[in-house]
C-alpha cells in the first residue's frame, strides 16, 4: 500500500511539525528553570518557567505517529502516553489549545487542569495519561463503542516498549482479540523505559511476537521509517474496519532526547543518540518524496508551514491567561 | 404499594428499566450474564437483553474497566461489575486514575457515565479479601460519587440515579442486605419498591428515624443493625435519630449538623476500617463547627478496629461492629459529659 | 521420566486423600446450613454451620496437585490459589491444621484468622490467596531468594483458566523469564473461571501457547491425567533446578463440583460432571498401577489410610476450641 | 556532627548502611539501578551493591511487589521502589490484600520484612497522576507502618527501622523535601545527619516546636511549611506548637492529645486529600475525648480540598495547602470560641 500524494504531504508536514514543536518545546521548557534566576543550590528548577513539571518529547520518534495517523479518520479514536505530543499532532489536536494546555492556561484544552501527560480532546478524539499501560484498556473500550454503535471506526492505543511489560498489555490484547475489537496496538519501542533498556526488561526481543499469544497478527517494523509504519498501520486499521479484530504492531524508533527534559542520560552510551540522529526519519521521508518528483520547494512551503503553525501556537499559549486560582474546585464533576 | 423486593431485584430492576429507557446503556462484568451477577445484581438481564447488552468478561478488571471508561468517552452508558470491592488493588489504577480523573484533568470536557457497581461488607466469614468495605477510601479520593444504599427502595432509585449521571459513580451494595437467598440479612433492607421508575437525588441523607437524645450517622447493613439498637435503646427511654448517609459523595453534612445540633450527642456507627475513614470524617464535621453546635458528650465511633477482617466467627463478630456494639456505646454515650473550655 | 514405586504410591495415596477431603468437606461444609435450622426465607446460609464462607473444592483436580508435587522437597515453595486443599495437600501441609483453620479454631495455621481461602504454612512453604493472578508475582519472589541464597529450590505458582488473562500472569511470567528464575507456572485449564467458559474468556485455545511470548517452554497436558503431569512436571522442575529459568504448563482437567460449594451451576451442561466423572483420573492411576504390578491390596491399605488421616483432621478440627473474640485484635503485626 | 545531607542522601546512606550489616537487604525497582532511583533514594547504591543486590526491574509493579512478598517469606528483606505513590492503582492488590494482610491471616506465622519506598507529593506542577501523598489511604487500611519523614536526619533513622522491621512498611518520601538539585525544596529538610547507623523508633511524634496557644499538627512537607508559618504566627504573638506525626501507624495519639490540652487549639495541616483522612482521623481523636480535653476553639484542617491536583501553577498553588494558608488558618483559630454544651 503506497500513500496517496495528499497523505505523502500530510506525513511530511506533520513530521517536520512535530519535530519543530519538540525542539521547540525543549527550548521554552528550560525557560526560567536555570540559575541564577532559582533557589540557591540548584542546578534546574523543574516547577518554574512558563511550562514547569515533567517534560517528554517525541523528538525521532515521529514515523509511528505519522504512519498510523495517516489511516484514521476524525472519528476514530487515539490514546497516547506520557509522551503524547506527536501523537495530538497527528490526529490533529489544535496546536494552540494544546500547547496553552501546557503553559497551564485556561485555553488549554484542559483549561490548565491536566497538563502535557493529560492532554483530552474529545472532539479530535485523543486523550492520553501518564501512567504505563493505561491508553490500552480505554482504547478497547472506543472500538468495542464503535462495535456497538455500528460504526468502521477504529481506535488506536500507542504504547512504549516498557508498557509492553505491564499487565494491562495482557489483558487488553486479550479481551481485544477475544471480542474482536477494532484495535490498533502500537509499540513504540525506542529500545529505553527511562533508563531501562528494553533487553532489561523483556523476555523476548520483540514485542510484536507476543500476538501469538492472542491469536492476532503480529508485525516488526524494523526500521523508523513512516513509509513502513503506513504499510503496516493501512493493513491493520483495514482489518479493523473490516470487522477482523486486533493487529499488533511494533515499531523500532528512536528517542533523541533524554527521557524527560533534564535527563542527563548517564544510562546512555555516548555517542548513541548521534548515530541515530544520522538516520533521520525527516530526512529519509524527504528523499523518498524527492523520488516521487514532490518539489524541493513544495517541502520547504510544507516546512515553513509547519514552523509557522507551532510558533503560532506557543505564541497564542504565551499570551493566554492563567485561570483564577479559585477555578482549582470547578470540574471534578460535570 | 405493596410489592416488597430484595435489594438485589430492585438493582436489576432499576438497570432493566435504565436499559429500556436508554439503550446507551449495557453491563459488563464477570458472571455478571448466565450467573446473573454473583450476587444477583443482573439476575434475569441476559434473557431480557441478550449478550450484546450482558457481557460476561475475563477476569481482567483493568482491562474492562479501562473498557468501560473508553466506551464512555464514546457516550455509552457502562454499569461494569466489580465482584467484590476488596479486588480494587487489581485494577484501581483505571478506576482512580482515569474513570475518577478524566473529568478534572480535560477541565470538564470529558463526560465519564460509567456506573461502577460491587460488593462490600462481612459478616459471614469470608475473611480478609471479601469481606471488606472500603467505600470510604473511595470517598477520600477525589472524582467519584460514592453511593451506599441501605435497603431496596433507595437501592432502585439511587440506581436509577446512578446511570442518568454524567459523572462516574461506585455503587456499593453490602451483600447482607441484598436478600440473597444463600446469606442471613437483615428484615429491613428488603421493602418496598414501586414498580414505576424513580430516581433519589444524591447528597440527601435519609432520617431514618427521629430522635432527641443522640443521633447515630450510619449507612448501609449497619443502618439495619442502628434501627435494632435504637429499638432497644428506646425501651430505655433513650431516643435515638438515625441517619443513613446514603451517599457519602456528595456527603450531606448539613443533615449531620442539623441532627447533633438537636441532640448534642454523635456516634457514627461504620463496618468499614475506623481509622483515617468516615468516622473521621463525620466527626471532623462536627468538631470544625464546635462554635456552632453544643456537644453533651464525646463524640464516639464504631467502626473495624485496625485489624483485617478475620475469618473465624467469634473473631468476625468481634471486629464488627453489631446492634449490641451500638446499644452499648449510645448508653455510654448517655452517661457521659464534656469539658468546658476556658 | 518414570515415577518411582514410592512416587507412585505416594501419588496414589494423596489423590485418594485429596478425593477424600474434598468430598468430606462437602458434607460438612453443608452442616447447619440449610433449613429449618437457619433464617427463615432462606435456601441455605453461607454464614451458618461449623464452616461458613465460601468454598471451593478441587475433587476432579488431583492429578495436577500431585502430579508437579511429586517431584518437590520440603525446601520448595508452592502458591496456591482460591481453591487450594489439593496443593496444600500434596505439599504436605498438615491436614489436622488445615482443616482447624478451615473452622475457624484457634489450632489452626492460622489461629482461624485466615480461613479456606488463605492456608498459610511456612514450615511446608505453602500459601495461596483469594485474589484471582495473586499466586504468580510471590512465586517469582521465592524463586529469586533461591537463587540469592544460592539453593536450587524451586517455586510453582499454580492458577486457574481463568486467571492466565490477568496482568500479573504476563508480568509474572515475562520476569520469571528474563531473570531466568527457578519458577514452575502451572494453570489448571478446568474449563470454567465460576461460570465463563474458557472459549468466552480466552482468545487462544491453549494457554501453554501463551510461554512463547516470553521465550520459554510451554507444555499442554491434554489428559487429566497424574502421570502425564507427573512427566511434564519432573521436566519443568528439573530445568529450574539447573537454573534455566521457568516453564509454563497447562493441563486440561476437571472440576467436579461447583465453582463454589452452593453454586446451582446453571451455566453447566446437564450431565457434564456425569461425563467427566467417568474419565476419573484416580480410577486410571490406579489402574496403571496395577500394571506395574501394585497389589490390589496394597491400594486399598493406602486408600485406607488416607480416608482415616482425613477422619483424624476433621474430628482435632471439631474438636479444638476457638480463639478468644479479643484474639481478632493481635497478628496485626509480628 | 556538622554534615548536612538532603533527604535523598540520606535515605540511600540509611539503605547502604543496612545493606552491608545485613547481607539479606536488597532493593529493586524501576530504574533502582544505573539510574540511582528518579528521586536518587538509591544514588550511589549499584556502584557499591552491583547488579545482583540492586535490581531494575520491568514497569511490572505487580509481578515485582509481589517479588518482594514472596522473598520476604524466604527470610530475604527487599526494599521495593514503586516510583510514586501516584501509581499504586496497578499494584494495590499485591500491596494490601498480600504484603499487608499475610502476616495477619497467618496469624502471626509468617513475617513481612518488606520496606516499600515510595514518592509522595505535588508542588511542581506534575499534575494529578504525579502529584498526591495518599498516606491516608494506606493508613486507612490495615497491616502496613506507614512511615512519612519531614527531613534527613528523621528519615535516616525511620529507613533503617524500617529495614530492620519485620513488618512490612510503607516508606513515603516527599520530593519537595529530598534535596534534589532539579527541585525547589524547603531547607529544614536538609539539616544535619551523623554518619553513624541509628533508628528512630516508630510511633513517636517529633514536637519540632513547643508552643502555649495552638497545636499544629503536621507531617512530611508541611512540617517545613508549619515552621514557616510558625515563624510568621510569633511576629503577632501567636505561639505554635507543631508537631510532626512522622508515622501515621503506629500514630502517637497522646502526642495530639497532650499538646492539645495544653494549647486548647488544633490545626491540621496536610497535603493528603482533605476529606475521609488525615485531618478527619486526628479530629476525631480529640473529639473523642472531649470530656477531657477543653477545646477553646473548634478544631481546623487544612488539606486538598476534594479535587485532583491541579497542573496550572496558580490551581495547583491554591489546591495544597501553603504557608500562608496555615498562618490565616491559626489566626482565625485564635479568634474563635466553641459553644458550651447543656
Ligand atoms: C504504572 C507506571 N509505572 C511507572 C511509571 C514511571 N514511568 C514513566 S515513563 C516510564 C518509562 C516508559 O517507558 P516506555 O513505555 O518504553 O515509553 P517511553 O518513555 O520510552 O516513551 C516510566 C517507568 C508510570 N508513569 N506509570
Ligand atoms: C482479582 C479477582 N477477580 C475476581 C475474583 C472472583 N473469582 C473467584 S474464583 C474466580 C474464577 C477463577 O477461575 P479460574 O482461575 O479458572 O480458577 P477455578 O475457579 O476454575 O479453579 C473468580 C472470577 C477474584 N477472587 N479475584
Ligand atoms: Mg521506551
Ligand atoms: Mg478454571
Amino acid at each position: 500500500m503506497e500513500p496517496t500524494t495528499e497523505q505523502q504531504l500530510w506525513m511530511y508536514e506533520t513530521m517536520v511539525k512535530i519535530r519543530h514543536y519538540e525542539e521547540t518545546m525543549a527550548k521554552v521548557y528550560l525557560e526560567g528553570k536555570l540559575p541564577p534566576n532559582i533557589q540557591k543550590g540548584l542546578a534546574f528548577d523543574i516547577g518554574s518557567g512558563p511550562v514547569p513539571g515533567e517534560m517528554h518529547l517525541a523528538a525521532g520518534q515521529e514515523p509511528v505517529a505519522v504512519g498510523v495517523c495517516a489511516h484514521l479518520r476524525k472519528e476514530d479514536t487515539v490514546v497516547g502516553t506520557h509522551r503524547p505530543h506527536h501523537f495530538a499532532i497527528a490526529k490533529g489536536v489544535p496546536l494552540d489549545k494544546m500547547t496553552a494546555e501546557m503553559f497551564g492556561k485556561v485555553t488549554g484544552l484542559g483549561r490548565g487542569k491536566g497538563g502535557h501527560m493529560h492532554l483530552f480532546d474529545p472532539e479530535h478524539k485523543f486523550s492520553c495519561s501518564g501512567i504505563i499501560g493505561a491508553s490500552l484498556p480505554p482504547a478497547c473500550g472506543a472500538a468495542l463503542a464503535a462495535k456497538k454503535l455500528g460504526k468502521d471506526w477504529v481506535a488506536v492505543a500507542f504504547f512504549g516498549d516498557g508498557a509492553a511489560n505491564q499487565g494491562s498489555f495482557h489483558e487488553s490484547l486479550n479481551l481485544a482479540a477475544l471480542w474482536k475489537l477494532p484495535v490498533i496496538f502500537v509499540c513504540e519501542d525506542n529500545k529505553y523505559a527511562i533508563s531501562v533498556e528494553k533487553s532489561e526488561s523483556t523476555a523476548v526481543s520483540w514485542n510484536s511476537d507476543r500476538a501469538g499469544a492472542y491469536g492476532i497478527p503480529g508485525v516488526l517494523i524494523e526500521r523508523n521509517d513512516a513509509l513502513e509504519v503506513f504499510q503496516a498501520a493501512g493493513a491493520a486499521v483495514e482489518r479493523a474496519r473490516r470487522g477482523d479484530g486486533p493487529t499488533l504492531i511494533e515499531v523500532k524508533t528512536d528517542r533523541y532526547m533524554g527521557h524527560f527534559q533534564g535527563d542527563a542520560e548517564v544510562y546512555r552510551p555516548k555517542g548513541e543518540v548521534g548515530e541515530l540522529r544520522k538516520n533521520d526519519p525527516i530526512g529519509h521521508f524527504a528523499d523518498y518524496l524527492r523520488q516521487q518528483s514532490i518539489a524541493d520547494e513544495q517541502l520547504e512551503t510544507l516546512a515553513n508551514r509547519a514552523k509557522q503553525a507551532v510558533k503560532e501556537a506557543f505564541d497564542f499559549a504565551r499570551n493566554s491567561p492563567y485561570p483564577e486560582p479559585e477555578e482549582a474546585l470547578l470540574h471534578v464533576f460535570v | 404499594m405493596a410489592r416488597k423486593l430484595t435489594m438485589a431485584a430492585a438493582i436489576s430492576e432499576a438497570i432493566a428499566q435504565e436499559m429500556e429507557r436508554d439503550e446507551k446503556v449495557f453491563v459488563l462484568g464477570e458472571d455478571v450474564g448466565k450467573y446473573g451477577g454473583i450476587f444477583s445484581a443482573t439476575q434475569g438481564l441476559l434473557d431480557k437483553f441478550g449478550k450484546e447488552r450482558i457481557m460476561d468478561t475475563p477476569i481482567s478488571e483493568t482491562a474492562f474497566i479501562g473498557t468501560a471508561i473508553g466506551a464512555a468517552g464514546e457516550g455509552l452508558r457502562p454499569i461494569v461489575e466489580l465482584m467484590f470491592v476488596d479486588f480494587f488493588g487489581v485494577c484501581m489504577d483505571m478506576i482512580y486514575n482515569h474513570m475518577a480523573k478524566n473529568i478534572y484533568m480535560s477541565g470538564g470536557n470529558v463526560q465519564m457515565p460509567v456506573v461502577l457497581m460491587t460488593a462490600i461488607g462481612g459478616g459471614y466469614n469470608d475473611a480478609a479479601q471479601h469481606s471488606q468495605c472500603l467505600y470510604a477510601t473511595f470517598a477520600h479520593m477525589p472524582g467519584l460519587k460514592v453511593v451506599v444504599p441501605s435497603n431496596a427502595y433507595d437501592a432502585k432509585g439511587l440506581m436509577a440515579e446512578a446511570i442518568r449521571d454524567n459523572n462516574p459513580v461506585i455503587f456499593m451494595f453490602h451483600k447482607g442486605i441484598m436478600g440473597l437467598p444463600w446469606m442471613a440479612y437483615y428484615e429491613g433492607s428488603t421493602n418496598e419498591v414501586p414498580e414505576e421508575s424513580y430516581t433519589i437525588p444524591f447528597g440527601k441523607a435519609n432520617i431514618v428515624r427521629e430522635g432527641s437524645d443522640l443521633t447515630i450517622v450510619t449507612l448501609s447493613q449497619m443502618v439495619q443493625k442502628a434501627r435494632l439498637a435504637a429499638d432497644e435503646l428506646a425501651k430505655d427511654g433513650i431516643s435515638a435519630e438515625i441517619i443513613d448517609l446514603r451517599t457519602l459523595v456528595p456527603l450531606d453534612s448539613q443533615a449531620v449538623v442539623d441532627s447533633v445540633k438537636k441532640t448534642g450527642r454523635l456516634l457514627i456507627a461504620d463496618e468499614d476500617y475506623l481509622n483515617f475513614g468516615l468516622t473521621g470524617e463525620i466527626s471532623a464535621i462536627i468538631a470544625e463547627r464546635l462554635d456552632q453546635i453544643a456537644l453533651k458528650a464525646p463524640i464516639a465511633r464504631l467502626g473495624v478496629p485496625g485489624i483485617p477482617i478475620p475469618y473465624s466467627r467469634p473473631l468476625e463478630q468481634f471486629a464488627i461492629p453489631q446492634t449490641e456494639s451500638i446499644v452499648a456505646a449510645a448508653r455510654k454515650l448517655m452517661n457521659s459529659g464534656v469539658l468546658v473550655g476556658a
